[in-house]
């Protein structure tokens, strides 16, 4: 069973290594903003499928992230990857203290006010704040990342930095949805009375749920301007936000590998199907609805988390 | 020094007195009932001791300590579990993992510790399994720990939240109405179950309507009508108390 | 049978709340039942009146199946219930509160004498027909709950506790002004926790444990039956 | 004095179209507790409805400019009315059992279908409505010259605001509404079918929200299919202002916000005006979640 599971897992990688060899470019580009797109939905999903916070404005801390790097790039030339981090953090931080006073809201209208954070973040940087953001038309010249003295500037170049990353969230994600941690996210989910009275501090998971997805978002946000090398408010609008939320709601809430299907749901498949693309928001707006009423957990929800058998533990208990 | 000191605790809500001034201390080992007819304010006094109401007026005293400043996440990690009396578990989780929920607050690791999973955490992790499959085999439900919560029968799922509050490693226990919901085989075996919580040395405090269970369990009555106290005593006083009597049953008078 | 209840069984998801109640009402009875908290009494009243769904066995009303039906319908065929806790619309006046319990009803003159009939059972509604039900005291609140249901011109009233958190002497008020309501000639089923004074006002009363019902007898009998005192105060006592 | 109160006229009149969005968000919210993330675009679809209504019918021609804005606006509250009882019955009413977030998202499917689905079938630009509809002539009040469209507008939705207020209050019906939305359980044991209210209170509230988007078409002159979004999150705004569920807060709540919206564009910054209701959105929910007429209810452990 598990040597199964884990062929699985080779044979995936096996297949994304040399995907790109058999592409043309515009395809390879589509596959990096299904990596894009999926990781950004995944850290969403932190928040939205872990700890069920109704949250859409998460393309305000990718916004942040993006133009953190754009700006300490283009003003200090530090390197892109560099900022990686740095950008995490400042994203991260400001969810820190944006969702500090919001986090106690019901489902409803923390969805509200997260919308009013997203565009405030745009409507701010439109309007140039602080003098850095600048204006509606953004930064341009960002630089292409470099890999120990490698230039990374081709999209299967790109597409190999942005799906390891993505191997890395993945493996990381796991870890975390199978711990205390993830396990504290989970309860406050399912009922955050019932966790508050079994001692879980549901205010600080909250705090950091939106923290840790902030912090991701922000890291991604790094690799959009590095693969865009010019970025605009325009990029980060509500609409991104729903598309976050569809691809985790689609997908499977709080299935990592449903939110993963998700983002080829909904960005990839409309590049398959051409004529349909312009309609491709209509369906999906239709299908959210359908979904709600026949599944409403997505197409692959979360499995249960697994523990070693009872039996074995108890046989274990047995030995000292 | 008693376990749990009520001390004069009053809360209103909307002008309605729910809780009026009550008094009580619940002492080390004991097991002890609140009783009550339906909306005297039982309820509210087991939210208020747990910190899920600040009362308006009074003190709570867990251990010397005045709790009722603290969040109820504090007020579990000092030593007080609870129940509640509307079921409220995770019912789309296994009942193992409702059961480590309560094992949370005795454990330490977090984000990066997991996402590491340093050795200590791994340690952790096995300890807290242990001793979550040990309080649902306490409970008597061993066998369904692999059972989504929702799929247990209503008596089960009832020992399923004590479990879980037990895993919490508690001093004082506080059961909302154990037994509602359950057949007579199953309030049997509660009744032991109850005993053998205090034989371990943790403290029990029940809201119970079953006053069978209540009487054969209890060694110290508490017994509330419009929100304030009107009889405290041995289960034998309690049954003679025409206060009492006249609460349950209703008045003589004519 | 004016009321007849066949095999009931009620559940809530997956959990079954009641495991088959069977009982009867006839024409002008005050029927009561009683029983500890949990033991089912507020969802019998519930499946009566249609709001909570009847998954196996029967209500009939005169042979009407009631069970089937929804519970704005059940109204339609003369069946009222003032609920537990009383639910009066609160940010409604006393006044809208009466108006909504003839909500079925179109005959405009009767509307008018069933709502001066129940001014003279409670007078102190009339005082405070314009105020905010939610402004009223229990007691009044919990007349309001009656009255409101009366204004349906029901054949059969359900009454789920109407002494819940009332003061002594406002539930004598109640209980009175209930045996007059039957003497008009509505029948009255009392479901309640104060167990000697519903016993006092019925005809006849059944006694509920965790879903089922465990005795049925005339209210006399009843009253002098020790297992009903040990339902309240707990078993092997005295 | 004069921007002032040029802005202040204009305030209003923005403040009654969120007025009567707010009233559809507000009324929802009451029976359902559910947010009606749709209501925007169907205000939307009233707009556009106008539109082609307008040009297709000719109305103008046969009826004169007021007759024909008339039986315009007749025809798109009709109309919008019963795409809202359809939103209901379709997206809605499966969920009447479900979370109530279940149904949240619902709406939010139901509200990226309407928008797209408007876009695929006018386009993705601005439209313009005909200009020559209303006489562009200005009222001179106390010195001022207002415009007299400005002042339609805010009659027009006080007028319907009166309408609604004095059937919510005053008819059985409403009666039975107000009632749903405290407690549908009791309202059932009255004999009133709920699902019924429901349905009427998803004709009543799109209907004015048709009625808004016919509106501001009539008074901006160009309509977009993203419309919906804004306005609706700015009604939103507003109705949880007067205290979401309370409809004489959404009225207050409405004008209030116009008002705010547009001295704050005139003094402030026009840059930032639309950050300005979010801002007021986010402050009333952090600091009173309730609204300024709602009162505070405390939660049930």
């Amino acid at each position: 069973m598990k040597t199964r599971r884990s062929l699985i897992y080779v044979l995936i990688c096996g297949i994304l290594v040399v995907l790109p060899v058999f592409l043309n470019a515009y395809w390879v580009d589509v596959l990096n903003n299904v990596g894009l797109y999926a990781i950004l939905a995944l850290s969403l999903n932190v928040i939205l499928g872990y700890a069920g916070m109704f949250h859409m404005g998460h393309a305000a801390f990718y916004a942040i992230g993006a133009y953190t790097t754009a700006i300490l790039n283009t003003t200090y030339h530090i390197p892109v990857l560099w900022l990686m981090p740095l950008s995490g953090l400042v994203a991260g931080f400001f969810a820190l203290i944006v969702a500090r006073p919001i986090i106690h809201l019901r489902g409803d209208y923390l969805l509200i006010v997260t919308i009013g954070m997203v565009e405030i973040v745009r409507i701010a940087l439109i309007n140039n704040v602080f003098g850095i953001t600048g204006g509606a038309n953004g930064i341009f010249g960002i630089a292409r990342p470099e890999f120990f003295g490698f230039r990374i500037r081709q999209p299967h170049e790109f597409f190999y930095l942005i799906w390891a990353f993505m191997a890395v969230t993945i493996y990381l994600f796991h870890r975390l949805e199978n711990s205390r941690f993830g396990r504290a996210l989970t309860y406050l989910r399912e009922d955050d009375v019932a966790a508050e009275g079994s001692g879980v501090n549901t205010a600080h998971y909250k705090l950091a749920a939106f923290v840790i997805g902030a912090f991701w978002a922000g890291m991604v946000g790094t690799l959009y301007a590095a693969k865009m090398t010019i970025i605009a408010p325009e990029s980060f609008n509500f609409w991104e936000s729903v598309v976050l939320f569809m691809i985790v709601l689609l997908g499977g809430s709080g299935s990592i590998p449903g939110v993963i299907l998700g983002a080829f749901l909904v960005v990839g498949l409309p590049e398959i199907f051409r004529e349909f693309a312009t309609a491709r928001m209509m369906i999906f707006g239709a299908a959210m609805v359908a979904m709600m009423i026949f599944r409403t957990e997505g197409i692959l929800p979360p499995q249960p988390r697994k523990y070693p058998p009872v039996g074995e533990l108890l046989a274990d208990e047995a030995k000292p | 020094m008693s376990l749990l000191q009520l001390d004069k605790v009053t809360k209103t809500f909307g002008g309605l007195k729910a809780v009026d001034n009550v008094s009580c201390t619940v002492e080390r080992g004991s097991i002890v009932g609140l009783i009550g007819p339906n909306g005297a304010g039982k309820t509210t006094i087991f939210n208020l001791i747990t910190g899920n109401y600040r009362p308006d007026q009074g003190d709570i005293r867990f251990e010397e300590r005045s709790v009722i400043k603290l969040p109820t996440h504090l007020i579990v990690a000092l030593g007080i579990a609870r129940t509640f009396q509307t079921i409220r578990l995770f019912q789309k989780l296994s009942a193992l993992e409702n059961v480590l929920a309560g094992c949370h607050c005795r454990m330490h690791a977090g984000a990066l510790a997991a996402m590491a999973r340093l050795p200590f955490q791994r340690r952790e992790e096995r300890k807290a399994l242990e001793l979550a499959l040990g309080e649902l085999r306490f409970v008597g439900l061993g066998q369904q720990a692999d059972q989504m919560a929702a799929n247990l029968s209503y008596g089960n799922q009832r020992l399923l939240e004590i479990a879980r509050a037990l895993a919490t490693q508690p001093r004082l226990i506080i059961l909302d109405e154990p037994a509602g919901g359950m057949n007579d085989q199953e309030t049997a075996a509660l009744v032991e179950l109850i005993r053998s919580i205090r034989d371990r040395g943790v403290t029990v405090l029940l809201i119970e309507h079953d006053m069978s269970l209540v009487m054969k369990v209890c060694e110290q009555i508490v017994v509330v009508e419009y929100g304030s106290k009107i009889a405290e005593g041995d289960p034998a006083a309690i049954k003679q108390n025409p206060r009492v009597i006249e609460a349950y049953l209703g008045t003589d008078e004519e | 049978m004016l009321l007849k209840l066949e095999n009931l069984h009620v559940k809530y998801g997956n959990v079954e709340a009641l495991h088959g109640i069977s009982l009867g009402v006839g024409e002008g009875e005050i029927v009561t039942i009683l029983g500890a908290n949990g033991a089912g009494k507020s969802t019998t009243l519930m499946a009566i009146s249609g709001l909570v769904k009847v998954s196996e066995g029967s209500i009939l009303s005169r042979n009407a199946p009631l069970h089937t039906l929804k519970a704005h319908e059940v109204v339609r065929h003369g069946i009222a219930q003032s609920p537990e806790g009383r639910r009066v619309f609160g940010t409604l006046t006393v006044n809208e509160n009466l108006t909504l319990g003839a909500f079925t009803a179109t005959d405009t003159g009767r509307i008018q004498k069933t709502l001066a009939w129940i001014y003279t059972l409670f007078p102190r509604l009339q005082e405070r027909c314009e105020q905010m039900a939610g402004t009223l005291s229990g007691g009044e609140q919990q007349m309001l709950a009656i009255g409101r249901a009366l204004m349906a011109a029901p054949r059969i009233l359900l009454l789920d506790e109407p002494s819940l958190g009332l003061a002594p002497i406002l539930v004598k008020t109640i209980f009175e002004t209930i045996r007059e309501i039957n003497r008009a000639g509505v029948t009255v089923v009392l479901v309640e926790q104060n167990a000697r004074a519903a016993l006092k006002l019925a005809h006849r009363g059944y006694v509920m444990e965790v879903g089922r019902i465990v005795l049925e007898d005339t209210a006399e009998a009843l009253l002098s039956n020790p297992e009903v005192r040990n339902a309240y105060l707990g078993g092997q006592a005295a | 004095m004069e921007q002032f109160f040029q802005q202040l006229t204009n305030g209003l009149a923005v403040g009654g179209i969120y007025a009567l969005i707010a009233l559809g968000y507000t009324m929802v919210y009451g029976v359902l507790k559910l947010i009606n993330f749709a209501h925007g675009d169907l205000f939307t679809i009233g707009a556009y409805l106008g539109l082609t209504l307008l040009t297709s019918l000719g109305l103008a021609d046969r009826l004169g400019p007021l007759g024909a804005v008339l039986l315009l606006a007749v025809m798109v509250m009709g109309l919008v009315a019963i795409i809202g009882a359809m939103l209901e019955r379709i997206a809605y009413r499966p969920l009447r059992e479900s979370p109530r977030l279940s149904a949240v998202v619902s709406a939010l499917g139901a509200s990226i279908f309407f928008q797209n689905a408007v876009m695929l079938i006018y386009g993705a630009r601005f439209r313009v409505y005909p200009h020559d509809i209303l006489p562009k002539i200005a009222v001179n009040i106390f010195g001022l010259q207002i415009p007299l469209i400005r002042i339609l507008m805010l009659l027009t939705s006080v007028l319907l605001m009166v309408a609604l207020y004095l059937f919510i209050q005053r008819t059985k019906i409403g009666t039975a509404i107000r009632a749903a939305a405290i407690d549908q359980g009791a309202a059932r044991l009255m004999g009133i079918d709920v699902d019924k209210v429901i349905m009427i209170v998803f004709l009543i509230g799109p209907s004015l929200g048709g009625a808004a988007g016919l509106m501001v078409g009539l008074y901006y002159g160009q309509i977009n299919f993203t419309m919906g979004w804004v306005y609706g999150l700015k009604a939103f705004t507003a109705a949880i202002l007067g205290g979401i569920g309370n409809i004489p807060g959404a009225m207050v709540g409405g004008i209030l916000l116009g008002v705010i919206e547009a001295l704050g564009a005139a003094y402030i910054s026009i840059a930032w005006k639309d950050a300005i209701a979010f801002c007021v959105l986010i402050l009333i929910l952090i600091v009173r979640p309730t609204g300024l007429l709602g009162e505070r209810v405390a939660e049930k452990v």
